[in-house]
């Protein structure tokens, strides 16, 4: 069964730039895979309209078995508890303490707001939270609040909010940028293990060619908005994705 | 003499200014009114030196006449055809503003009413009244509602009475007045509500037992809820009159002379101030000549409820 | 290279020109002139020595009126806040529910707002009678319609990212505001409330009104007495308080900034 | 794992204690009966039914004198807010040069607005005379008092990040503010500035006070002569220019978010 | 001569956090020095310690010749004009255009607040605006909002800004995280030409170890806030960096 699946989705923004053009793959449940490409390539705009805070322009994407595409934000709800997120830039609430970020990703759990705020949720909850900020280093600094974390801290925080949440699917974006080598890795093992273990699907940006290789089973490659390399890791070489980045033209970056 | 007086005024427009040069440059510029009356204009030139060539007139919103705070065009346009002079109108809306201006001769005569020109007169003793305006039905009265048991000034001891605001004419110091000299004590015997322009909603409502307010306002509520609601169980003597009274800044020859005119002309000049109103049938209105010694029962009025301005 | 000069959108030219028309004309129509200002400084001098020193002579009584008019306010105040959270959720763009919800709630708050404090009182004293709670029920309304709109207006300036966040773990509405949208716009909404006690305070006017007395009738009486040190005294007071309240907003505020 | 409920501090405690109290008092004195709603509000019909329907035959009048309100609130105002900048900066934690400029300035502010208006036309009635000029005056002070109070609160919401990032390249105080503060703040500074226009158009009495006429004159002698079809006429146009105002506000709003 | 000097800096924020105890080094005028360490390890808190937005605790920091404790906000510009900051998070005037934030990088150069505000600014300084978008690739998008950029060209934008101010050191926190393996690289090769072309200083804060071992040539490390390697690229091994980020107790992060 795909856990995912987009179809020849295209994304326009309203001052004419193309960010996506007719991309398509599926994401078999369970799968572990990463998505590349360089700077504007379109990754994090596809992340946002497989999550529905875009719409496409045109195309479908299913979630499961879910057709997302005209969904009202009530409908989608069921679908996004199923889906956790980790985003570019993390997206903390940042006057509120690490604990409260963390315990926030058992939102979908509960239409009861008070089940997910520290002091009245469930003792369960409340130590799992603790637990996903264990996995993630962070525990000893639960009470801290969140914009009093270094940058790699914040990271961490938004990986463990993802945790809290249980999700059949993970969406990635760039989770170990701001990591040290040591807990980039370690993310990694983390999330791979998950795939493993749960039989969870992820889907991973990544710019860091080496730990994608190391870690994606599945590679996908975005270049401007076109989808041009999905294949196997064993069926990649070096040179594809070498290309990945090489060929991108100066209306695309490419630093003189 | 009406027509002399007219042209006397009409040649201080022209010299605007307080020295002799100045005026005859003035007059030279506009040659046709010299030619009118040439003579005239030279001989009164000497004594008129100092009349101001434009009049700031205010009008602190006067009961009965609240019309004229927004439609003043002809009554403005009256005064200048009468006066012939420049007028400068200003409606305010707060007495005090209207008593600081003249005090600080940011304003040359002033449409008030008693309570008001008491006010005024007590900030800037100097000013003086010129011109009064009679009305019919000028006086506090108390009503009730009809079905109440009261009868009698006497029956209301105890009651709430709804007033206007502090210092109103006919609304506060009018009727506190009248129980005063009954022989009441204001602060034992009633519970008083300074309720301003909420003061008939609430009477109406039976929020308070009797409505203390001027002659005007029971007409009024008679003509929108019909007869047979409300009951009048006391009226008070006829207020003093509204009053047109002068700064002292101004030349005391000028306000003579505006006093003859708008007695003469009053027709006019009243004509324009009911033209915008609606509630004229309660101001059967004619202008004489006003006193300070008018205003006396206003100040022992003020006296005796202890308001008294330093 | 961008262009020094965009050139500007017809809206914006005939908003502009509009703008600076009415402006000229405004200016015309008032006879500016500044020098008067000037010219007339000896009088305000003069005007306001008949003010100092300030009479404390009546201080008990003020600090009654005082003590009675800042109850009133607060709870009136207190209620209108609690009430403007909603409101404001269902007229912001992005928390409200549908485009209708949005533009009838807006439109509700502008009309608490246009009506005047006047009608309000005598609407209030002839449902519920002369005394303080027409006071406070007017109180309510007048901080509806000032909260409910400059909160709406935080709520829709508060950065999409955190309420996404939320949003994809499955939250709903109501947990991504009261998780996002709420502690992100905490600290102006505790701004614009204390704001609102104060503005409560100091038109407490509205009290005299219905009957129920305060600082506001203290200080129009004494205006009409034309005890200008008495009204200075009573100023000075209510100062006291509004910087108080100021203080506590701040206070406030620095911890959740 | 972080403990349920911190220990709050004495001064929170202090603080919610008196605010409790004084709301428990307040509601007491009040008298709170709300059941009094209910049986006032046939009354309230009969009432409003004397509003119904507005009584346009006035409407040119009104409108004119809506115009003139219009235009000296836009002069005032425009002032208003191009003064309240500077003030507001001198007045914010952030920007401010000097601790002690930035307590004088936010005490300046809070007494301009706790001044009453009535005092505001007094003193300046004095000075400058009667008409519009005075209106103009009263309504910039007004307007001071409210922008700069809230410009400042906003200044000092704004993220420290990106003006962080502008000193760092040397900048001055000035250069900092208008390449950071300024464009961040920019939408809320046009909503507040945009409810300063439809705030003096509301308390356009003010210009009664000074005799520059104006719709507020238009609507309180309605009042007092108890035309309340005529009043609910004015009210009416009244809301049209708040909500135009409104729309105008959103729109730029849209812009610069 | 050092063009910056660290001195026994210490800084313990309010909470009682130690995020930096007596550190202390030099880096000579021309040098070009990776700064590494795990996620929290106080790096970001010295960039901020040397650029005078945190207060140290104790020590004292030299840039040039000028102590810099004790500066006063007007008296801090002159030496805030010398050097380039590129901040972990961008830190970019999200609703300006692009270009507009690049020129704000020249606003030490002048008092005049309109010399760098894009329509009244000379022609010779938006040339060179246009100049340092081109190298980090980004001239089509001059115009461009620039919160409506992916993440990785904002971070471009910060580094086109940081260009724009000339400035004589460099402080580069992360500058590279969000940057695709070729910009990455083209970016790490644009500061050491700068270093090697016009004999300015870097000091680069970098996760990629890969990567500094390439570049610096001189790396110093952090870890817990103190330093713990400070030595030329060719006599550390590799072993010396994995202590860097291996070495770390569960009270700063570790992932479990
Ligand atoms: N305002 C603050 N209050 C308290 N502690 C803070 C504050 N800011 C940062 N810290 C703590 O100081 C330590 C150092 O933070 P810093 O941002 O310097 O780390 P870093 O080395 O830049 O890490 P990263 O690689 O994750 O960016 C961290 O443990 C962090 O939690
Ligand atoms: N709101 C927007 N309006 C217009 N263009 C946009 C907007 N948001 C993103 N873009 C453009 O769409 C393209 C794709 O952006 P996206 O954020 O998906 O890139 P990305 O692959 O995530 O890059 P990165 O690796 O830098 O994060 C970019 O060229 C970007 O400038
Ligand atoms: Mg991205
Ligand atoms: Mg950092």
């Amino acid at each position: 069964m795909n856990a995912l699946s987009v179809r020849e989705v295209s994304k326009v923004f309203k001052d004419g730039t193309e960010a996506l053009s007719e991309v398509s793959f599926d994401i078999k449940a369970g799968e572990g895979v990463v998505l590349l490409g360089h700077n504007g390539s379109g990754k994090s705009t596809m992340f946002k309209c497989i999550s529905g805070f875009e719409k496409t322009s045109s195309g479908e994407i299913y979630i499961g078995k879910d057709e997302t595409t005209f969904l009202s934000d009530r409908k989608y709800r069921p679908i996004r508890k199923k889906v956790g997120m980790v985003f570019q830039n993390f997206h903390l609430i940042y006057n509120l303490s690490v604990f409260q970020n963390v315990l926030f990703g058992a939102m979908g759990q509960s239409r009861n707001f008070l089940k997910v705020s520290a002091p009245f949720a469930s003792k369960k909850d409340r130590e799992k939270a603790m637990d996903c900020l264990k996995r993630v280093g962070l525990d000893h600094l639960a009470k801290r609040r969140s914009d009093q974390l270094s940058g790699g801290q914040q990271q961490r925080v938004a990986i463990a909010r993802m945790l809290m949440q249980d999700p059949e699917l993970v969406l990635a974006d760039e989770p170990i940028a701001s990591l040290d080598p040591k807990a980039g890795r370690e993310v990694m093992e983390l999330l791979w293990e998950i795939v493993d273990e749960r039989k969870l699907t992820v889907l991973c940006i990544l710019h860091q060619t080496d730990i994608a290789m190391e870690f994606g089973e599945r590679l996908i490659g975005l270049n401007k908005g076109k989808l041009v390399l999905d294949d196997a890791k064993k069926n990649i070489s070096k040179d594809d994705l070498n290309m990945l980045y090489f060929n991108v033209d100066e209306k695309h970056g490419g630093i003189v | 003499g009406e027509e002399n007086e007219d042209e006397a005024i009409q040649s201080t427009n022209d010299g605007n200014s307080s020295n002799t040069e100045d005026t005859q440059e003035a007059s030279a510029e506009e040659p046709e009114n010299e030619d009118e009356n040439d003579s005239d204009n030279q001989e009164q030139d000497g004594d008129r030196d100092d009349w101001p060539d434009k009049l700031r007139f205010a009008d602190t919103g006067v009961e009965g006449m609240e019309e004229l705070q927004r439609e003043f065009g002809p009554f403005k346009e009256a005064l200048e055809d009468v006066l012939d002079i420049e007028v400068e109108f200003f409606a305010v809306t707060d007495r005090i503003i209207g008593a600081t201006a003249l005090e600080y001769d940011q304003v040359d005569m002033m449409l008030a009413g008693p309570s008001e020109y008491v006010q005024i007169n007590s900030t800037v003793p100097e000013s003086y009244p010129f011109v009064g305006i009679e009305r019919d039905e000028y006086h506090a009265a108390f009503i009730v509602h009809e079905d109440s048991e009261y009868e009698t000034l006497d029956d209301i001891v105890g009651t709430s009475i709804a007033m206007k605001d502090a210092g109103s004419t006919s609304g506060h110091i009018g009727p506190s007045s009248i129980l005063i000299e009954e022989g009441y004590d204001l602060d034992q015997d009633f519970d008083i509500q300074l309720l301003d322009s909420i003061r008939i909603e609430a009477f109406k409502n039976d929020e308070v037992d009797v409505l203390a307010t001027g002659i005007k306002d029971y007409h009024e509520m008679v003509e929108e809820d019909g007869e047979g609601n409300y009951r009048l169980i006391h009226e008070g003597p006829p207020l003093p009159n509204d009053v047109f009274l002068a700064s002292p800044e101004l030349p005391e020859d000028f306000v003579e002379e505006v006093k003859t005119l708008m007695i003469d002309h009053q027709e006019q000049i009243l004509g324009s101030i009911l033209e915008t109103g609606e509630n004229d049938k309660y101001i059967q209105a004619r202008f004489l000549e006003a006193q300070d010694s008018d205003y006396d029962p206003m100040r022992r009025a003020y006296e005796t409820l202890g308001l008294d301005f330093d | 290279m961008p262009a020094r000069f965009q050139r500007p959108s017809i809206t914006t030219i005939i908003g502009l020109t509009a703008f600076v028309t009415l402006f000229i004309l405004g200016v015309t129509h008032a006879q500016l002139s500044f020098d008067r200002i000037f010219s007339g400084i000896t009088n305000m001098l003069r005007f306001l020595s008949s003010a100092f020193p300030p009479d404390p002579s009546r201080i008990t009584a003020i600090s009654n009126a005082m003590y009675e008019t800042f109850q009133i306010a607060l709870v009136g105040t207190a209620i209108g806040v609690v009430l403007s959270v909603p409101i404001a959720l269902l007229a912001s763009t992005n928390t409200s529910p549908h485009f209708s919800i949005r533009v009838i709630t807006r439109g509700i708050v502008s009309t608490l707002r246009t009506i005047p404090d006047l009608i309000w009182a005598l609407i209030f004293v002839i449902s519920v009678g002369l005394g303080p709670l027409a006071g406070i029920l007017t109180i309510i309304v007048d901080t509806i319609g000032f909260c409910a709109r400059f909160f709406s207006e935080r709520i829709e300036e508060i950065q999409k990212g955190p309420s996404q966040a939320l949003e994809s773990t499955g939250a709903t509405k109501i947990g991504v505001i009261s998780g996002s949208i709420i502690p992100l716009g905490f600290p102006s909404f505790v701004a614009t409330s204390l704001f609102a006690v104060e503005k409560s305070i100091r038109s407490a006017v509205v009290l005299g009104l219905v009957g129920a007395g305060g600082i506001g009738v203290e200080l129009s009486t004494s205006f009409t007495l034309r005890r200008y040190d008495e009204a200075l005294m009573i100023v000075i007071l209510i100062l006291v308080v509004v910087i108080i309240v100021e203080q506590i907003s701040s206070a406030i505020r620095k911890k959740v900034i």
